[in-house]
């Protein structure tokens, strides 16, 4: 058990798998000789040479599509994919033709590939490079989707995404790379799939993930002193999604908050939040709340930046009102 | 597939590229008749009789190399050795289909016979090949990877990014454009500012070279070349010229073009144009030739009818094959509401 | 009032908008000579000619992206892209360009397009040319999004998104261009952006878009017989959405199901239950069940194909059951 | 931006361009202090030093003449006639700035002068100017419309889709590649298998030239060719060569290339070439020259004072120019948890 960074986690991630699994290739614009936009492969390059570690024309639908195309012929690639806002130039590849292969013909064809990329809001980046657009990737059949917020799940998320036999979406959080944090190469806090109740609590459930725990975490600490119990879970993973840990928690609190990045509309918190009521109906004794990104681009400057999106400060803001409906609800 | 030395070697081949020939183009006949017949899973059914030329291309292939087709794959995917009984029972959408009937004619493949799939994507497939040379480069395998598309996909941008990496990293690839003129009722000087397509291909570093579909000899000849640059690290490019003897798809009538200029593309059919030749070679007459057209039609006679004798897929069998069988699956709606209901 | 088809609604849409409006622009894949691939355009390059009605190369990405320069400067395109499956290759274009042009520019460059598509089942046409995607366009800010069900919508709706001053997503379904309905084209059935009750009940609310609606008013009539009195609204558009309308009804009924043929994980039934949810808690009498495709890509064999989307049967099998599970409540 | 016609106006034009050169160099460096001084939105702030050559071609277009820009445009967007105070004020997120704090360094824009956005996706704005063609051409408005982008553009598929539409349709099109010989910390030669760009664009239909862009004349002299050719009918390339002096970003200190690529990039400098030139000629001397560089460095010490003077924008304007403001625009989340918390 030692400390590290998420940045710093990642790089161990990729430079174990490859030094274990020759099979392992990263693909991507600079993730060579420039160590990647956000330095995560650094030094890659000089360990493990130019045709495992390959730097990328600008062209991300073909590169996207040769990692499909690896990937069924016995490699198994990382495709980088530089910010999530590019996805829309590789939803075709990544959704009609990563995530169908299996099943379009008939099981025989595996796709074992890796997209990794970064999202979100945090360096006045603008609405082209600061979107967090899993939903979209959540709404495709046939993807895994993981977003760690730990540095910890950073590492074991990763080495377990490049064990899985089919194409996992792994999203970082651009504002987490300079996150210090516990790292035990050796044991993961949970497995591939499983949500992580990261702060018990009894008197409401907020259920999120990626660098919104953090903001999760901080407004939890900010309840208690309010006398507010608040449990917080870590979904960890998208796609499998561990249902069975949040039911479980909201059938006991009653209370429920989802927390993203991502704007609200269509976002995962409305999955998120549909699937809890739907299990947890009887339970409930307040409306799931869903606290998300605005209904709007990402503005640059940085304050609008930062009120864009959910904050400690609103998370507790919904939760201190929750928690007082009720007791409106009773004097009625 | 192997490079024939003797003069009688070359002589077979060339008779073999007939009856490959002649076994695609009765086996499309057949397509047309399931879809008649309202057995086909859809209409969505594209014929590439006219197209029999590219057998010149798959017979430059080596066993082992791979390939992905567009939607008019059938062609490609029977030279290169597919079963044509698994393939209309796909095209049926039955169980005992290449693709256990959830893909269909646009999505048949054999990982088997090299066929990393067919794609109802114009120009989806074409990455991917980069991606297998990718592989086979690095496995120092000595494996090719054809892609194989139309006329059409020289008009979405995802084949030069393609085009670029293969050259840049000179990978064993090659790119195969089916020229047939048309994309979908779009005759191709309408949708390509300049036909010349080698020089595009050029311009991206590949070898390029364009051949006349209608010759079948001639189309062997040059992918020969074009094959043994790309196993060398010299990735290429060939065009193969045709001209798409029936509508787009099962339903088009081809409105947008004249029956003088249909007339005039039948013309160029690569198997009148074999047959000639075979002929005029000596390598076989009339009569052997009649004979293997009629093995060839009944061999597909007999595929049609086992084809369609197959069974149907079973309900619960859609929720298979979205994820590997040892992790999660989708929870079918029917299960999620009881359990909702019963919560 | 008269009667024609989906499709000659459509058409005739077009027709007398470019009439009208000689900004407006077709351009697309077999717009032209064709008459598009479903028929809708046919008859508009004879009319309008070759400048008008433009038929383009297979380049989606640079087909949208024509369609949002050309908005920028004075035309009003509407871009057809053939599938909405092929969304994937033009996301960049229609959420980073055309989405985000207005707000990136703070007000100063609108992109009055539209993009007409159509989706859904019904072809035995696969995975890739099947499929309902109108979640991730819900996801966009700065877009707007139409699904008409009725004849009269597929006219009216047309005419009103060649009005606007924003990107408009228009999805049209490939299973009813021929279906044929009332049209009056002097009046449409309600307004740009709302919702409309097509049948009232007292029992439950179905809320439903686009073929589903068709789905969902059998589905009425076969519970009806039962005795079950279900009101079914048709949302028409997305976005703007007609909170007010579901929320009038449900907090009435008590009882909500939402039906949409696309998958169900991620999709835009998620967000109109989580919408409900928390506009409606206090009213509800039942969890809000989500009828949607199942969470697969979508299968060639017509069986499977017809199994994976939602049928006037499942809705009624789930609509009983949740009338049922109220008795069993009580009795407990 | 007309033609000019005797020697005096030639001579002019001259000096001018070098102002403008000037100004964007005098310009950029403010964006850098800006930085540096923790005042900037972020720190994706592109610098076009030794790029200016780029005037060339900016000067060659018409009034009226539109063009979009790539996330490196501050210079082409100030030859174009931007106000330096509200390009800071934007970089700087204020109020006052171009796109009310909204869009800054990467998304620029002036609709009244003809720009229809900088870009941060790269090869996102290349299409734009296709249907701003089509919209010309339509209008018959004797406009030309023209997409600048970089080296790392011509590896995006969209661009040759562009290519062939503005082909293929004959619209007053052009597009600029400044070639500054890297994207990112990758050098052309190890992005693009083939960089003779004029030979891509070429193979597309266009009519294609590379200028030197450290002699901003000889931009001009070819540009002018390439936008005569647009306005009739005949879409154009033109390659500028240039070396980027600095690093991609602010944050990036360049360490992929070594200190001798550097100074021979440097010399390649397109203020320097022009300088000495006007004197040369006898245009100008060293003096004239030295006033004009002073004023230009006045000018942005202004602009800079003036810029960061400017408000921050209200909170609530996030909210707006999501959509047109008469029609419903996106709810606060905090409107509608009060909502759902109160109902
Ligand atoms: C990306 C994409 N765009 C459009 C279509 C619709 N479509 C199917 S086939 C076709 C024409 C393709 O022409 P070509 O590539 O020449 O192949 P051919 O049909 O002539 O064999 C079109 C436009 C599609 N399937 N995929
Ligand atoms: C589609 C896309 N891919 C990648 C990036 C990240 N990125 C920003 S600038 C850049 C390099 C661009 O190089 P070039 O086009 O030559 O422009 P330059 O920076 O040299 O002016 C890259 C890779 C991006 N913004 N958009
Ligand atoms: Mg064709
Ligand atoms: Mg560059």
């Amino acid at each position: 058990m030692s400390e590290t960074t998420y940045r710093e986690a990642l790089r161990a991630a990729l430079e174990d798998a490859m030094d274990q699994d020759p099979a392992i290739l990263l693909i991507g614009e600079e993730v060579g000789l420039y160590g990647g936009a956000y330095g995560v492969s650094r030094g890659l390059l000089d360990r493990f040479g130019p045709d495992r570690v390959i730097d990328a024309p600008i062209s991300e639908p073909a590169i996207v599509g040769t990692a499909v195309g690896a990937a069924m012929t016995g490699s198994r690639p990382v495709a980088e994919l530089m910010y999530v806002d590019f996805a829309g130039l590789v939803m075709d590849q990544l959704a009609n033709q990563a995530a169908k292969s299996r099943y379009m013909f008939g099981g025989q064809i595996a796709v074992p590939m890796v997209l990794r990329t970064q999202g979100g809001t945090g360096r006045s980046a603008a609405a082209q490079h600061s979107q967090s657009l899993e939903a979209w990737f959540l709404h495709t059949p046939g993807l895994r989707l993981v977003m760690p917020a730990t540095v910890n799940d950073a590492y074991h998320l990763l080495r377990a995404a490049l064990t899985q036999p089919d194409p996992v979406v792994f999203i970082e959080h651009k504002g987490l790379y300079t996150l210090k944090g516990a790292w035990d190469r050796g044991r993961p806090d949970a497995g591939w799939g499983e949500a992580l109740v990261r702060r018990p609590g009894r008197d409401l459930t907020i259920v999120t993930y990626s660098r919104m725990l953090h903001e999760s975490l901080a407004a939890a600490d900010t309840l208690a002193a309010r006398g507010i119990d608040a449990e917080v879970i870590d979904l960890r993973c998208l796609n499998p999604l561990d249902e069975a840990t949040m039911v479980a928690s909201v059938r006991r609190t009653g209370r429920v908050m989802v927390v993203s990045e991502g704007v609200l509309t269509g976002g995962v918190a409305a999955e998120l939040s549909a699937r809890l009521q739907e299990l947890c109906f009887d339970q409930l004794e307040e409306p799931i709340l869903r606290i998300a990104g605005e209904d709007i681009p990402i503005p640059v400057s940085p304050d609008l930046e930062r009120a864009s999106i959910p904050s400690a400060g609103l998370i507790v803001e919904a939760a201190g009102q929750l928690m007082r409906r009720e007791v409106a609800a009773w004097a009625r | 597939m192997n490079n024939p030395s003797s003069t009688a070697a070359r002589n077979t081949a060339a008779l073999d590229r007939y009856r490959t020939m002649r076994r695609i183009r009765s086996f499309e006949e057949r397509v047309g008749e399931l879809f008649l017949r309202g057995e086909s899973a859809g209409s969505m059914l594209h014929l590439s009789i006219g197209e029999e030329g590219v057998v010149g291309v798959t017979d430059a292939m080596a066993q082992g190399d791979s390939f992905t087709t567009h939607h008019r794959g059938h062609g490609v995917f029977l030279a290169r050795g597919a079963d044509p009984v698994r393939m209309l029972a796909e095209i049926a959408g039955r169980e005992d289909g290449y693709c256990r009937g959830k893909g269909g004619s646009m999505h048949i493949a054999d990982r088997a016979l090299g066929h990393l799939g067919a794609n109802a994507i114009v120009g989806g497939g074409i990455p991917h090949v980069v991606g297998a040379g990718l592989s086979y480069r690095n496995q120092a395998s000595g494996q090719v990877s054809a892609a194989f598309f139309g006329d059409g996909a020289m008009q979405q941008g995802i084949l030069y990014e393609a085009m670029n990496m293969a050259a840049l990293w000179r990978l064993p690839v090659v790119f195969c454009c089916i020229n047939n003129q048309y994309g979908m009722g779009t005759r191709i000087d309408r949708a390509a500012a300049s036909v010349d397509f080698v020089a595009r291909a050029e311009a991206f570093g590949l070898a390029g070279v364009s051949a006349d579909g209608a010759d079948v000899e001639a189309v062997y000849a040059a992918a020969q070349d074009v094959f043994a640059g790309a196993r060398a690290g010299r990735p290429g490019f060939i065009e193969v010229s045709a001209y798409r003897f029936h509508g787009h798809a099962r339903m088009d009538k081809s409105p947008y073009r004249t029956a003088e200029e249909e007339a005039e593309g039948r013309r160029r059919d690569p198997l009148a144009r074999a047959r000639d030749r075979l002929i005029a070679e000596g390598l076989a007459d009339a009569v052997d030739l009649d004979r293997l057209d009629a093995e060839a039609g009944a061999e597909m006679d007999r595929a049609l009818a086992q084809a369609t004798g197959a069974p149907l897929p079973p309900l619960a069998s859609m929720f298979e094959d979205v994820y590997d069988p040892t992790t999660p699956a989708p929870e079918p709606l029917r299960h999620r509401l009881a359990r909702i209901l019963n919560a």
